[in-house]
């Protein structure tokens, strides 16, 4: 079955290259959307097609059904679940460290104050996004179990609309729907930065279907090196940077760099500690799986070694290399 | 294909067709059996040999294994049975409301074509209307709790009732009416003795469609803010990326699409005898 | 009943035009009478009788039965259609019983009845059959003591024999005759079969092609003579001159 | 509601019953046309006194302009009509391959047994379950392309059609093929020339259910990796809570279903005008 | 056409029990014959027309035709059912060019053939009229019309005329008379009515009631003495005679 889908990998065209690649993505407000904004993959040697997905787990599905050969800014959760339950990808690079994108938010006049005034409330959420898992760490934390609260799986256009009716009186959420949220009455009660002091850090990948990185390592640096000068831009000029995400969503540059609210993590510091050094994310990885396992949403958590081998961080190697040769 | 024998054959179902069909000889059954089984072969040869990622087609064994352990243990704190009594709960109460609002509202349309051009014009609209489209809608005008749910149940039953019934009413024969306003009949006892018996077959088969609708939008309306039914069940299990119990879930409906609908054939058998003989 | 200068127009629709379906009929029918209609397919037959039963307003003309002038349907007449219009859904008992139940006639009276006419029509042993389960004849049976089950003053029989085969028929003809003798009700009868008028009427009415009118009528006495299947009043000379001329009426209206 | 000029009316009814449903009498046209005015006045009144917010019935002029700017300037890269295009592709295409499968399958199981035994399971199996149940497993086996959202709309076309055209070869009575055969047609002519035109009334009726299914299973169809398309429009609509873009899709997909639906009823007409004279 | 003794067996299904239909029935049909056949309903007559059509096998007995057996279809054996099986996506002329067409004979042909029996029914007006516009009349002249076009040499009829009303049933007795006269067909005709029996063939055959036998056959001659609507032949002793004979084999079936 495999190869029925839609990629083109398997028809090379000269130069043993694909006749194109696919990248599949969510519209996040990221770095990411600048190369899809400013054509970006126009550098690589093959066309890129960016195809738009509604959740992570779509696009898990997608890599596992062969039909896109790269997928940009997939959640923690959705990846770990990918890679546990037997889809094969890699790991390539962090887009970034999850900050103040996501986030708890309760009604200003709920008198909610605390996480432990969350006892008995309906809260909103993602089933199987890092909202998720976020909201469960934060329970955890404040030493409260997700039987404590009612938990209400929603996608985030319906948070919105539950939100605007008053049905929940919660939700753990990203944006832009966490802005949106803050705008009608909410108040932020933790991000994602609260967490990620907690230990529990949330992060968003890059990944790349395993097959294809095999057969075309080229490309996948090359797709490295394009998100690689996406954060750079950022790094050097963020205000250019919200003006071509703010572009792509149709936004103003405030509202851009408002929700533009995380870490995103540039080619110098992807393997830094707090990214791919260390095993840093796949002690993450593996903190969500044995999470997830607990709550009896997963079968099998598997163990460090196994999230260590999802993770590919050659490419990211190669470029450094590459950029200290043109340095020296 | 066709041959003198086969004509002849004909000859005899035109007469005792229903019979025929209600019991078809052995080795019809023993091809649906055998199809039934060659298909779970191919299943257990491709799952099992490795052919295909068990991600993309779940061995025979796990499904199996899935669909006993929500039966006996559950899934996400509710076995199999209290997820299809979720979805029940959900469809049957959007069928009662239907039938409750459909039947009366279509009777009336039939009889008087002013109420149904009132109606026509709304039912034309909202009835090839993918359920899909208008859910957001729902959600947002009646919450995320069970209302918007039996909501769309609910539109998806209504037009199929609403339709039979009026075409049901304008289908009797005016002889029907005038025999019994001869002998006496008032017009209110026209339209209890005679008119709604006439329809009662049509109903019945407007209801079985509305049914088959009904139970097809389960998925869908499930989408939002459950935390039960085996349609949510479906969902959160594409959520995990949990093939086997998807496949379990699909099995599941399938079969329980099967019995409602033998069911309410056997319902109507009961019920409307005077099918067909009208 | 007394028919005056009755004319009927069917309103056109638009795919169909106005027709004028009868013109200037005039009719007297006695208590007792057994009138049968001949006339060809489109006359305006069964225009009249729905007139008579009530179901059909006239658009020029009176009718007056009993000296009150017909405005709506009454169970003083009865109705039998060419199909039997019996009701699926209830048994042959409870057909026939109809007329009694909605007339919120008691009970115990309703189905003493109720069975009387059923064993007058031969069928006391299919009261629980439901119509579906029984041949034309019978079904046509079951009708006919629906129709008399309320103690008309008035029959009005549409073809009521015309679905049925010859032999069925004949068997039919018989009954209706012995009813109509024993009771002696008005009895108004349509049909397309010249030796069933002939046989069955006391009085013949034969009408012209659309608009309908009256172009022939005639007492006749044969009916009295057909007692238990003597059929020789079939052989009379009269017999099979009114035969012949009613026969080439009809060719010719065909034709015209 | 029963009277007696009604039961004459109903008389005519019956004889030319079919003349009439299709040019109603006038007034019914201008009832249904009032409703929907009404409707519009409602829901003007509604939107624009401030009774219920923006976001949850968003005013008559949001949406028409909306519909305007979808119309001209195109929602997300397509306009309207280019999102009705390749929705329209996606379906005819499944639309097309469901006919041309299931029209001869469904013949053939209707002539033999054995052949519809060996469907029937299947068939019976797959009709009632919801598209949704199903959808994930289609993405995983044929990818993200138009093939998994044009197989999703081929299931949901192919049991009408198949069922209609089984149903429809086992009612042909006796003595239409008997009659041929006694003429000199041979097996192949009798099929040609009696089998497949009294089929195809019933045909008919199928295809044009199976459209409805079809078209009304459009917006889950379009719920993975679309980027046009009226169902993706209405669903990323959802997404960014653009109500107004919402009630214009579904306004758009309802009076699109209606047209589609007349359409095929044309050329009902045109192709089989023995239908209801056989 | 000899009929040697034949017998037909209907199979049981679960829901009914195996039927004896026919049971040793002998007959032979000269050319130019016009056998009629009157029996009560379920004797078994639409059972003998279909195995002599080669519709149904025998289940013992042989059935030959011109001294070869019957085995199945044949042009040259042309049936005309009860209610006229015309083919509503064809107009009439297409109906009737229908035997033509399959058997592939040369289109001229075809159509001369074709327009020659419309106009010898009647109907070459309604050439290009569907099935469903004309009346039960016309549309069994069409009927005819196709079954004749072949040229078969046998014409088989299974109550051709019992659906229609007593007029039009006249003029399609008057009509087959001619047919059959002006062509020499072979023809064996099933019917209800013993007057149309009587005026039409040449022989006359009574079935019995199931298993249908033959119990009385007679050679007959009114029908050449029924030229233009002389109907006197009708009331002759021997008619009057035999008409009341067989009646009553009839009545005595039905009771039985
Ligand atoms: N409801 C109606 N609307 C318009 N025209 C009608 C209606 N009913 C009957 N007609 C027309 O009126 C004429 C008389 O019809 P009617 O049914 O009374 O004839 P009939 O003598 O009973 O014929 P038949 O012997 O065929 O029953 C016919 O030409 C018929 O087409
Ligand atoms: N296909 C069949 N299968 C089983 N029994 C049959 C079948 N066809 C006819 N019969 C039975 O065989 C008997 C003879 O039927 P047939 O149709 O030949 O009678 P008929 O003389 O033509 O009756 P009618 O006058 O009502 O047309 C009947 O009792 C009937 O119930
Ligand atoms: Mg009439
Ligand atoms: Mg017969």
């Amino acid at each position: 079955l495999t190869g029925c889908g839609g990629s083109d990998t398997d028809s090379s065209g000269e130069n043993g290259l694909p006749e194109k690649v696919t990248i599949a993505m969510q519209p996040l407000t990221s770095v990411g959307i600048i190369p899809v904004q400013e054509d970006g993959f126009s550098k690589m040697d093959v066309t890129a097609e960016v195809k738009n997905f509604d959740s992570g787990r779509d696009m898990v599905n997608a890599l596992t059904s062969d039909s896109v050969d790269f997928a940009m800014m997939l959640g923690i959760c959705p990846t770990t679940v990918g890679l546990t339950s037997g889809s094969d990808y890699k790991i390539i690079w962090v887009d970034c460290l999850i900050r103040d994108s996501e986030g708890l938010v309760v009604r200003e006049n709920s008198g909610i104050k605390d996480v432990r005034d969350l006892k008995g409330k309906k809260v909103g959420v993602t089933t199987a996004s890092s909202g998720h898992y976020g909201l469960l760490c934060a329970l955890e934390d404040a030493g409260m179990s997700a039987e404590d609260i009612e938990i209400v799986d929603l996608q985030p256009d319906a948070i919105n609309s539950a939100w605007q009716r008053g049905d929940i009186d919660a939700a753990y959420t990203w944006n832009p729907t966490l802005i949106n949220l803050k705008n009608n009455g909410g108040n932020v009660l933790l991000t994602g930065a609260d967490l990620a002091e907690k230990g529990h850090q949330t992060v968003n990948f890059h990944v790349v279907r395993t097959e294809f990185a095999e057969q075309y390592p080229e490309l996948v640096k090359q797709y490295c090196s394009v998100l690689a000068d996406a954060a750079a831009l950022y790094e050097s000029d963020p205000d250019k940077a919200y003006e071509i995400v703010g572009a792509y969503h149709e936004l103003s540059v405030d509202e851009t760099k408002e929700q533009m609210s995380d870490e995103y993590v540039t080619l110098e510091n992807q393997l830094s500690d707090e990214a791919f050094g260390n095993d840093t994310i796949a002690k993450n990885i593996l903190e969500v799986a044995e999470f997830m396992k607990e709550q009896g949403e997963i079968e099998d958590a598997k163990d460090l070694e196994f999230f260590k081998n999802a993770i590919d961080t050659s490419y990211i190697e190669a470029l450094l290399a590459e950029q200290q040769e043109t340095e020296e | 294909m066709i041959n003198r024998p086969l004509s002849v054959k004909r000859r005899s179902a035109a007469g005792n067709g229903k019979h025929r069909l209600k019991h078809p000889i052995r080795t019809t059954n023993l091809i649906s059996a055998g199809v039934v089984l060659a298909i779970l072969v191919v299943w257990m040869i491709v799952s099992q040999q490795g052919i295909v990622d068990e991600k993309i087609v779940p061995s025979v064994r796990s499904v199996w294994e899935a669909l006993v352990s929500i039966s006996v243990e559950g899934y996400k704190g509710s076995t199999l049975l209290q997820h299809l009594g979720a979805s029940f709960f959900r469809l049957f109460t959007a069928f009662g409301l239907a039938i409750v609002t459909a039947v009366p509202l279509g009777l009336l349309s039939g009889q008087n074509e002013k109420i149904r051009a009132a109606f026509e014009p709304i039912i034309e609209f909202v009835r090839p209307l993918p359920p899909l489209a208008y859910y957001t809608v729902l959600v947002l005008w009646m919450g995320i709790e069970n209302e918007s749910k039996i909501a769309l149940l609910f539109l998806a039953c209504f037009a199929p009732i609403f339709i039979a019934c009026a075409a049901a009413v304008q289908k009797i024969p005016a002889s029907y009416i005038n025999a019994a306003t001869t002998l006496g009949a008032s017009n209110r006892q026209v339209f209890w003795k005679v008119v709604l018996p006439y329809s009662a077959p049509d109903i019945f088969t407007g209801i079985r469609t509305a049914m088959g609708h009904g139970y097809s939008t389960l998925v869908a309306a499930e989408m939002v803010a459950a935390a039960s039914g085996i349609g949510w069940m479906v969902l959160d299990a594409s959520n995990w990326l949990r093939s086997d119990v998807i496949f379990a879930g699909i099995i599941v409906m399938g079969i329980t699409g099967i019995l409602i609908d033998k069911i309410f054939r056997l319902a109507e058998k009961r019920l409307v005898p005077w099918k067909g003989n009208l | 009943m007394t028919i005056r200068d009755l004319s009927l127009r069917y309103e056109g629709t638009d795919h169909s035009r106005e027709t004028l379906a009868l013109s200037g009929v005039n009719l007297d029918i006695m208590e007792g009478d057994f009138v049968c209609v001949l006339g060809p397919s489109g006359c305006g037959k069964s225009t009249l009788l729905n007139i008579m039963a009530g179901l059909l307003q006239a658009t020029e003309g009176t009718i007056e039965m009993l000296g009150e002038p017909v405005t709506g349907v009454d169970w003083k007449r009865a109705v039998v259609f060419q199909t039997p219009t019996l009701y699926p859904w209830l048994d042959v008992y409870k057909n026939v019983a109809f007329g009694p139940d909605v007339r919120g006639i008691d009970k115990k009276e309703a189905e003493d009845r109720a069975k009387t006419y059923l064993n007058l029509v031969g069928l006391a042993d299919f009261a629980h059959a439901r119509p579906y389960e029984l041949s034309g004849g019978m079904r046509q049976r079951v009708a006919l003591a629906r129709a008399l089950v309320n103690d008309p003053k008035m029959l009005l029989m549409d073809e009521p024999f015309g679905a049925l085969d010859a032999f069925t028929r004949n068997t039919m003809q018989d009954l209706i005759r012995k009813i109509w003798k024993e009771t002696k009700k008005t009895v108004f009868l349509i049909t397309h079969d010249v030796d069933e008028a002939l046989t069955l009427g006391t009085r013949i009415i034969a009408m012209s092609p659309r608009p309908g009118r009256i172009i022939k009528e005639a007492e006749i006495g044969f009916t009295l003579q057909m007692e238990d299947s003597q059929e020789d009043a079939r052989y009379s000379p009269e017999y099979i001159h009114l035969r012949k001329e009613i026969l080439q009426l009809m060719a010719e209206g065909q034709k015209g």
